[in-house]
């Protein structure tokens, strides 16, 4: 069976730099609840995980009563604090995607809550399931076929079927090559990996995420390249590679992320997709974003930056556990919507202030880190622009990679951006890398066949051929 | 004439060619084949772990370095005929705890400890207690590490401790935990001999144990 | 001995409202290192503290172990991050104020390091030393005699000699009566405990903190009424007494508040004191405020408004526990280095600019919650404007509170904030509890002592006599 | 004819003048005084708790109606003969612990227990074990409640347990904690019986265990 779009993006969907702003939208979202996305406000995004604990039978009721503290911390303080409406994202843990039920009970729990505040007090609120990409917990992986799909999807339609909002998964697809590619900075294997794995998974995947959600009225969210280009992040944070691949790297996952758009998805995008900005400008979805924020799951170099054109601001994850003042998970939720009130007051004075505010969030960070820097609105519009021109998500990724290459070197040059001395060279090397891809898909997988661990993952899962001898 | 610091030089820079060419180059001039390991290609691997550990070179550029050590001491196992003394710092198994999936952490301690010398069994991640206890026997392990992502996976570290006791090898081996949720304290309540934050901190742990 | 004040205020420091903005302060203070608080940039302010553990011979290593964590941790963010300067606090502990060689250890490790990251990487910090004030620790408190207070004093001299760039404190005369009242809601005795109990103490604690800053060359900071207006800010948000009180109360500190300036105090004022914006006001000083970012610390009403017119940005205080990420306090310094980043960016666009920024984090909160509507800088400029008119602190603070009364009604009036329904009787209560303060302290001191419980506290510790039968 | 849930309601209000005005009305038309004191004036304060519990009072009001409901119990007891039946919901030793000087959640939890019908021993703050388990005996405590405000003082609850655990005291009254660095969890830990996280939640708590 093929897999095949049902669109495609030949042009931008945000035609000008002064249509590219936070909380609007080319194609806004619009839930049942009556929540519109990208249709003027932005709205905060709320996650939540456990505290260090053990899922298992034994523990599952502490498990159910965790969500349900949370839940309540979360919906009691957005009540008080007159939130507009409020979106809480509950990514599935592996446990509680492959036992679907578990899963469903929690989704229960949290969607049950969140109508009783809907009922009792008028705060309006959207639930986004996450479910895990179980897939990955067999090495090397079935991604179209076996037991681990088959609970992901039930998970998926269980929870879309009692009335789960948003879907949206981080997809693993291509995931074992990219991890390789990362720790030796080989920007090829990387460009294979989400180029041609990636965007072959996600085409399988999607093509069953949006039929459930067409089934149930859910909206088919997004799907970020968090096990990609966060890892990638993650990395250069701690100084085990250069930050400039991590940028690099960021925009070359744009074509697998935009999949989703291309199979049907309508956003949403889920908020660890930094390249969200990205799917914004090209498919005119609303996003969700996090920054500074989201230092409670990780720190970043674009803590403001990301915020520029979000329809939705979220702290990525938190787990619950006491704050001084309260769980963190309620901590949380405050702090996203005071960031929230204060984007959507420069907005509300018109549409020249809020490209104002959007400009400070690029400015502060755009100048002192690549990855900031490929996030900055005309930037990302600039590099859309070629982008839309490919058909080809592999050639695309190729060309996103070698673009994003080429601005943050005339970035430097112009003094626009600040690269540290010792990661100047990979840009080159890097550049280097890169061109010797080939233009030709087969040839350059019949090319790589050779370096690879075919131990990791199986060729056949993404419709490949091992056709050289090793 | 080619000196041992160049050889050094080499190695930190990654520089595979330019090993070879020196390695070759102080063979021939009959310098001491223990000296080109130890002063040479050893001492500049030294250096490269310094360097990682200051964060002042990034996980390829290590790895560039370990490949130019291989080929620097290949060549010269090869072509002497004395006995030339390379010691392993010591055995590592590695793995991610039960229902934990994530790799390139534990990945990336088993390639930078590789790099610096440490023989590395990676048994891969969703790792079963027995299956740590099993290859630490197999392996003679002085070192058991083990990696977790998750909160709701890191309490699964205790019960490869425990399995380690009941299997009487707790004493023989030295635990090692890490990982995003794991702090300084909780590897002590499990009763774990150290905690590393990062890659570079796996490596100073792992000497600091096995020496 | 009498504790003159050495300044008095008679006119605002702040001539307009178009001078009355963040980062900027009509009076800025100069560090021995050059940093410059008030002189157009908002710096971050970190403060941090243990986690739970006890505090002890056996432990005190450990002790001095997790401060060196936390400040090598937050200091390698800041730099990592760019922060053009950070300012640190330390509140010390009960502990760690009793025995001032443990205090003193702590500056230490903490000034030692600063002092290293300043040298090897130009990152320039202040650290704030804050010793708690342990009089408290004796009940009924000796306040100005005893062990508690020389070993208070004593902490001052030792962190202050070894370099501590800023003293301040939360001291407490006059907390006894002004925690009964908060309970009672019974705004006579809040009045009396901060308008002549307060400023009595602080009159004579000040003198001695100001000495001990001129004579080391420390900068004698602020003391905000943490104990009073926050005690009555946490009570509100747990829905314990009424917002509209704990926004008289707010108002109320001024003149309490205040009298550290009197006493030669120059700023910057701490950042726990919500009442910082009338300092700013009043005595031109520069100012620390804490507001969304402190929600790791407590939750508010004010998490945007508080930061209209900071010229440093706290997060008061988080644990050294860890988050997804990292530490808290490395997670919090991020957070604040990037709420920064953005106001001294929207600020570098010119005054227009930080003016909207300012208008739109007043905007943001006042409307809905009187605590914030009495930070809304047209309402303390308006308020600030009528207290420098009173010389007697006993007379401003009667005053305060009947003002903040008289502004909240109008607020509520004009449609310009929400006060909910069951809270409206309680500004009538409020109002008719004023009006029946006479305006003789001495008359009032009568008074009051018939119902006043005096095993709590000691008049003479204030020099008040009884005179009184009961 | 005044009725018995307008004093209900009366006290519900606060409102001490109306309170007696209608005790002494009932007491004058003959109603049973036992009934004055459970349908009225009790009736009254137990809607009072419910609408704390729910966030709809606030502590003053509810001060004021404890202050109510006090003017008509003592009207009711010393205008009447017959013995009438006022039960105590318990009896609690209160106080924060050692090395913390916070005072007004503990005070706050002190009266709201008292407005709810418990007797109730405050120690005051900066209290050592000892004392606690001094005064559990002396008061013959139904409940010993510890606050903290301080994440170093937290830590002092345990000692009280273990100090009532010495005393042979454990079995004989229940232990609560509360505080803002207090968790369910960090209550579980230390072996106590219940954590209320403010002040309407220790009264829920104190009914419960008391009950
Ligand atoms: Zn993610
Ligand atoms: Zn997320
Ligand atoms: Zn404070």
């Amino acid at each position: 069976m093929d897999y095949k779009p049902v669109r495609t993006f030949n042009e931008l969907a945000i035609k000008s730099l002064d249509d590219f702003v936070y909380g609007v939208a080319p194609n806004p979202v619009k839930a049942k609840n009556g929540m519109v996305i990208g249709g003027g406000t932005v709205y905060p995004e709320v996650n939540m995980t456990l505290p260090p604990m053990k899922i298992d039978e034994s523990t599952i009721s502490e498990v159910y009563r965790q969500y349900s503290e949370m839940i309540e911390g979360i919906l009691k303080r957005a009540k008080e604090l007159y939130a507009p409406g409020i979106i809480v994202e509950v990514e599935l843990l592996p446990e509680t995607t492959m036992k679907p039920e578990w899963g469903f009970e929690i989704v229960k729990i949290l969607l049950d809550k969140m109508r009783e505040y809907q009922d009792k007090y008028g705060l309006k609120s959207l639930l986004r399931c996450t479910p895990n990409d179980v897939r990955e917990m067999i090495r090397p992986p079935f991604m179209r076929r076996g037991e681990m799909l088959e609970s992901m999807i039930a998970t998926f339609e269980k929870c879309a079927e009692y009335g789960a909002d948003i879907l949206s998964i981080e997809s693993t697809g291509g995931k074992e090559l990219h991890d390789e590619a990362l720790v030796n900075c080989d920007i090829r294997k990387a460009i294979f990996a989400l180029g041609v794995l990636g965007v072959r998974d996600m085409r399988f995947l999607w093509s069953k995420i949006v039929e459930i959600a067409q089934k149930t009225g859910s909206i088919a969210g997004g799907d970020t390249a968090c096990g990609f280009a966060n890892t990638a992040l993650a990395l250069a944070e701690q100084g085990m590679i250069p930050r400039v691949f991590a940028a690099v790297d960021r925009v070359a996952v744009v074509p697998r992320s935009l999949t989703a758009f291309e199979m049907g998805a309508t956003g949403p995008d889920k908020d660890c997709g930094y390249e969200g900005p990205y799917m914004k400008a090209i498919a005119g979805v609303p996003i969700s974003m996090e920054g500074k924020t989201a230092a409670c799951a990780h720190l970043s170099a674009m803590g403001n930056i990301a915020a520029c054109v979000c329809d939705m601001w979220s702290n990525e994850s938190v787990q619950n556990i006491k704050l001084l003042s309260a769980p963190a998970p309620v901590a949380y939720t405050e702090q996203l919507i005071y960031d929230c009130r204060l984007m959507n007051e420069a907005a509300a004075d018109g549409r020249e202030y809020a490209l104002k505010m959007r400009d400070w969030l690029a400015r502060s960070d755009a100048k002192l880190d690549p990855q900031a820097y490929v996030l900055r609105p005309d930037i990302v519009l600039e590099i859309s622009k070629e982008l839309v021109k490919e058909k080809d998500p592999f050639i695309a990724t190729k060309k996103a990679a070698a673009l994003a290459v080429d601005v943050i070197k005339r970035g430097m040059e112009k003094g626009e951006v600040m690269v540290l001395p010792r990661e100047k060279r990979w840009l080159d090397i890097i550049s280097s890398q890169i061109e010797k891809i080939p233009d030709d898909e087969e040839k350059f997988w019949h090319e790589l066949q050779k370096e690879l661990d075919l131990t990791k993952w199986r060729p056949e899962e993404y419709d490949l051929e091992v056709t050289a001898a090793k | 004439m080619a000196t041992l610091e160049e050889l050094a030089q080499a190695v930190v820079d990654g520089d595979e060619t330019q090993v070879v060419e020196l390695t070759k180059s102080l063979l021939g001039s009959g310098v001491n084949p223990q000296d080109i390991i130890n002063k040479g290609l050893m001492a500049g691997i030294e250096k490269v772990g310094e360097l990682f550990q200051k964060n002042e070179m990034f996980v390829p550029e290590v790895l560039m370095s370990a490949e130019a050590l291989k080929a620097g001491m290949e060549l010269v196992l090869k072509e002497t005929q004395q006995g030339v003394e390379v010691t392993s710092k010591g055995t590592v198994v590695m793995g991610t705890v039960e229902g934990d999936l994530h790799d390139i952490g534990k990945n990336l301690v088993c390639m930078m400890l590789e790099s610096n010398g440490f023989k590395v069994y990676d048994l891969g991640v969703d790792v079963k207690p027995e299956k740590f206890v099993e290859a630490a026997k197999q392996y003679n392990a002085d070192i058991v590490g083990m990696s977790a992502l998750l909160t709701t996976t890191m309490v699964n570290m205790k019960s490869t401790i425990d399995a380690l006791a009941a299997a009487g090898m707790r004493d023989k081996v030295k635990v090692i935990v890490g990982g995003a949720p794991i702090t300084q304290k909780f590897a002590d309540e499990i009763g774990a001999d150290g905690y590393a934050p990062d890659a570079a901190g796996a490596v100073d742990l792992c000497r600091r144990l096995a020496g």
